[in-house]
């Protein structure tokens, strides 16, 4: 691998973009203000001007009506990209994503395949309240015939998308928002990403902490404050939300015998509920104390900063969690 | 006779058999459903034959269709075979859909035929989508998009034709106004039930059509069709029609007066074809036969096919080429 | 309690209707094809002749607009039931429930209540194929704000309308599609059901069964057959998916040790991901063996009826579950 | 000059006070954000004010409004204290939604103020429902509902527009056409730009309005309520205005150009107004003052607000009367 180059996950994101414009000429980005506007994350800036307003597709507030156009050319051998905005949005074009693009090739006996990617930001911690902070990423990894990832780190907010590109079937991005910023160094030939495992980020023996997306910092910080109080954590990226990755799952669990979970969704029904039956399913005899999990209130999010603070998970509260876990019947 | 003539009167022959296949072919699937050989929704099209027959004539093998849960008469038309129709409403594996879809999801890729969907406007955005793939290949083909008078109160409704008139789509949207919507007659569904001049507002040529004549359906369609291969943007026909029969097989159509029913029957577009072209009760029998011949292959094609092994469930929820491989 | 009569599940479904709307002039009824088609399965046949359509209103295909009228109407005093025809159309009304009915009155300040009902047709079983057979219940109770009932019995057909309409708060109310057609007996002065606790519908001591809606009586057929085996499972009808009695469930696994768990929906993310998570956080140590889920197989549901059968939790599914259970670890 | 001719400049002058107050109270709220006193998104009305002005004078107490999340206008118009909507913006316990909303989300249900909604298109349905409560008790109540040009894409524009028409609900509905929806312009967003005409064909009437000039937007608003109001049904107002700043805090403005921005700066609806009036400076001099005093008491209202505690975090999720009691 060649000289890495300091960028942002943003840049990162917006280069993977560009790549698979140039690479297939199949590909197009369509959605709400990704061309003359740059996106509203400028996730997309400057892609208008380099590959034309046919493949940059600006597009009118009709979310079920281009979602269902990147099924529809999807299934016609395009390549499309659609943007959601943001996914407090796609709740409008959910029957599209449920009965048709996760529904098509199995009602049609294997004929019609969608391989569309459809990308959203996710995520609360901007004080957007309400109706624009939901984490449901969790909550589309119910649905069979989705691929779901949640990049977390540069390297896949550069890789997964080709990856998802190149699936056959319909691959859900979601980009938390509070990770655009975060920069760092990336190796300027770094290629896709691979779609389908969990990822180890730090090594550990005491207890196995599963986070992704916009918790995997928090769950990382987490870490390291506890290995100073002797606390060797193992942190696990899941990356792909769905399918999950099960045998990197238990095969942490194996070793630690004791599970965190760090998910901004609602706790109630969150994916780490189902991480947790898997585990009591697949390593009940492995598990020294009960599984904790670290989730979001069952709150619309407040407006408010101390109180959307308090919502969602923190560092602190991963930290109180994996005392508890390993504290507990050991 | 002239050539020309003979070549018409040769069509119009073949215009009325299609009719007839769809017409039989629906009636026997009552007797089977009836026989709970067919089981699930059954959505009939019965007396609305001049629609399907009528415009599907517009449409070249390189053309795409998208239609509803009231689809078999589309489906025929559009060339897949009665077989494997059949096959698929009994659920075995040498349906069309594999037996997976059923009545509601009838599918054939070799046709362009893109399905059968039984969510009301559903496959608006697809054919959307599918028209958008050909305009930015530049590709001259037609998406025929098929849907009823319930679905234009849809919010997809709206945003489609906006979306096809703002970006010039190659589609030809095809209302089958039958003035219900299940039970929810059209005034009670829209304020402004005149729905090709609404259709017009999004810019689009927008003409309602007399879907009980197969001629006219076919004349309108055909040009409307053409201009949208020569890139004259989406055009809209608001097709005219009715059910003879109930909504779906659980309706006792308590809605419709009898009256109503039957001054409609009055203008069963096959008795009005047969009438128009004097087609001899000798000919009629010809035809006839073939299609029960047709049919009865249909059947025993379906019967014979076989049930798909339990243990492939859950076959076609991920591709073979997913990554990691298939279900989670 | 006075003289039972014999009825349906439809038919208790009616009167509840029938009397809610005789009791409050503010209740009425809005959904497509509830008036002169009778309702689509014909639960509301008969309530526009006696209550007209101001009061039984036939809506256009236009789920998100009209159910979001009938949050509007709530807002405003009234008391409207609004019935999507099936849970299969709720996703286009979405955004509505979620963002609108389940956040006003947090995004508010407490000023804005929603009191209104949603009734809607859930699950499999029918042979409707992939668009029309979810069972998306378990899906909705992630959602804070709202509260979601699965009544599956007569009495609660009957009770658990008039208390959604007490409640301050958005019901939805999901009615299994296969329950219709049950009959049995239901006193005439039959009143309103609490919509706060799950029921312990069959006393046991081995294992505990927990069901709901469709798959009670799966998991109570499944219990007359172990006891003649020895084995008394205890079925618990969770009546309530959000939110969920605790109590009741962990007071159950507390004396059984011993978990198995019914539902229709998919089985990643299901509502029983949620309560194996709840029974491992509240009662781990009282566990004996792993909990067993036995939900959808993660597939469309395929219209033929061998796969639709195989797809969906059958009788002998819950058997060779409790035994496993049972089995194990003991 | 004769009393009536007295009170006619009194409340044109008042007209200008309302419009000031709104120009004022967000160019405050801009340099409160950059201190990060103000946080979250912040979509200034800004250039827009002579609609809210205008259109909310036709409205009674006992009428509604339903908003988006440009609403600060809307709100202060309808009378909802400077002070309480900026101890929103604070996140303050004595803010107009107890801190939990922000500026997006202002709700006052004295003042039959529903909101504040976020989802673009959203705050329709409601509005229908409102008006369909009065309808069916009979009450002679209207309810105001604002959205902009780009919501009229949305598929729920199309759904409401239809329903009210239908059951003719008094609903004045309010497209507030500042010719973007973000970065996107009308011709891109919608194939048929003339959106007053869109709504005519649901069989409503429906006006463009110069939505710069305060007095055109307050005539024509007064006559369209008061048919709605005398049962008339559903009537669409198009108020054609600009917003002088970027959509939101976030927005760099890169879409559209100066001059273009300049142009509509130059129609100014305070400076027209004023102009129009011959209000002197020493006049304005006087108002200007007042609106200062109410803004600075608005901050120090707000300044001097509570944080809610932590532990009332699920507060507000479920009503006091909720069975069993509240959060899961
Ligand atoms: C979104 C949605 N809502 C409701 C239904 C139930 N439903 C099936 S067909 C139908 C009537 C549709 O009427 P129309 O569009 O006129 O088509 P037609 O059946 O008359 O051919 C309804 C309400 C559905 N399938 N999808
Ligand atoms: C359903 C939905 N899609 C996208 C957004 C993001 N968004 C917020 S405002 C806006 C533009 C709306 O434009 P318009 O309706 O004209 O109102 P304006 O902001 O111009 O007043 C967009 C795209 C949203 N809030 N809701
Ligand atoms: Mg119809
Ligand atoms: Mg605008």
């Amino acid at each position: 691998m060649n000289e890495p180059v300091k960028t942002t996950y943003r840049e990162a994101m917006r280069e993977a973009l560009r790549e698979a414009l140039r690479r297939d000429d199949r590909v197009f980005l369509m959605g709400e203000d990704v061309g003359r506007y740059g996106g509203c994350f400028a996730v997309s800036l400057g892609l208008l001007e380099e590959f034309g307003p046919d493949r940059i597709r600006d597009t009118p507030l009709s979310e079920s009506a281009f979602v269902g156009a990147g099924i529809g050319a999807a299934i016609a051998g395009m390549r499309p990209i659609v943007e959601i905005m943001t996914v407090n949005f796609s709740l409008l074009a959910l029957d599209q994503i449920l009965n048709n693009a996760a529904t098509l090739l199995h009602m049609s006996g294997g004929q019609i395949g969608v391989p569309l990617v459809i990308r959203m930001t996710t995520g609360a911690g901007r004080q957007l309240a309400a109706q624009h902070s939901h984490s449901l990423e969790g909550w589309y990894a119910h649905i069979p015939g989705l691929r779901i990832v949640a990049p977390a780190t540069l390297d896949d907010a550069r890789g997964m998308l080709w990856a998802a590109l190149e699936d056959p079937d319909p691959v859900l991005i979601f980009e938390h928002g509070g990770l655009y910023n975060t920069s760092g160094e990336l190796a300027t030939d770094a290629g896709t990403a691979d779609i389908a495992r969990a990822a180890v980020r730090r090594p550990g023996s005491h207890v196995s902490v599963i986070a992704y997306g916009g918790t995997l910092g928090k769950a990382l910080m987490a870490a390291e404050e506890l290995s100073s109080d002797g606390i060797e954590a193992e942190v696990i990226d899941l990356r792909t939300l769905r399918p999950l990755d099960d045998e990197t799952i238990m095969d942490s669990v194996r070793r630690t015998h004791r599970v965190v979970l760090v998910d901004e969704g609602w706790r109630s029904g969150s994916l780490s509920a189902e991480i947790t039956a898997r585990i009591v399913e697949q390593a009940f005899y492995d598990l020294d104390s009960p599984i904790e999990r670290v989730c979001t209130a069952e709150v619309p999010i407040p407006y408010a900063k101390h109180l959307e603070d308090a919502a969602i998970p923190q560092v602190e509260d991963v930290l109180a969690a994996v005392r508890r876990a390993v504290g507990d019947g050991g | 006779m002239t050539r020309a003539k003979n070549a018409l009167a040769e069509h119009r022959r073949e215009l009325l058999r299609q009719m007839l296949r769809i017409r039989r072919f629906e009636e026997k699937c009552v007797e089977l459903y009836s026989a709970a050989k067919i089981r699930g929704f059954l959505h009939l099209y019965i007396g609305e034959e001049a629609v399907a027959v009528g415009a599907l004539q517009a449409l070249t093998p390189g053309d795409k269709v998208v239609s509803t849960y009231r689809e078999h008469g589309h489906a025929l038309v559009r060339g897949i075979p009665a077989s494997s129709i059949m096959a698929e409403m009994y659920g075995r594996m040498n349906g069309c859909s594999h037996g997976r879809g059923g009545s509601m999801h009838l599918f054939d890729t070799e046709r362009r035929f893109y399905g059968g969907n039984a969510i009301v406007g559903g496959g608006l955005p697809l054919a959307i989508g599918l028209a958008l793939a050909d305009r930015m290949r530049g590709e001259q083909r037609v998406t025929a998009c098929f849907f009823g008078d319930g679905a234009v109160a849809e919010g997809e409704f709206h945003e489609c034709l906006n979306l096809a008139a703002l970006w010039e789509l190659p589609v030809l949207f095809c209302c089958e106004n039958n003035l219900y919507a299940m039970g929810t007659a059209l005034a009670i569904e829209h304020k402004q039930t005149d729905l090709a001049m609404r259709a017009s507002t999004y810019e689009m040529p927008a003409w309602p059509v007399d879907g009980m004549d197969v001629l006219a359906v076919e004349e309108t369609a055909s040009h409307a069709a053409e201009a949208v291969r020569e890139g004259g943007g989406p055009h809209f026909l608001e097709l005219r029609t009715y059910r003879f029969r109930a909504h779906s097989m659980y309706d006792p159509d308590r809605y419709r007066d009898r009256a109503e029913i039957e001054e409609w029957k009055r203008r069963d577009p096959i008795d009005a074809l047969v009438r128009r072209e004097k087609i001899s009760s000798d000919e009629m029998t010809v035809i006839d036969k073939e299609v029960a011949g047709e049919i009865s292959d249909a059947i025993e094609f379906a019967e014979a096919g076989e049930l798909e092994p339990v243990e492939s469930l859950t076959r076609f929820v991920y591709s073979p080429g997913s990554p990691g491989g298939g279900p989670p």
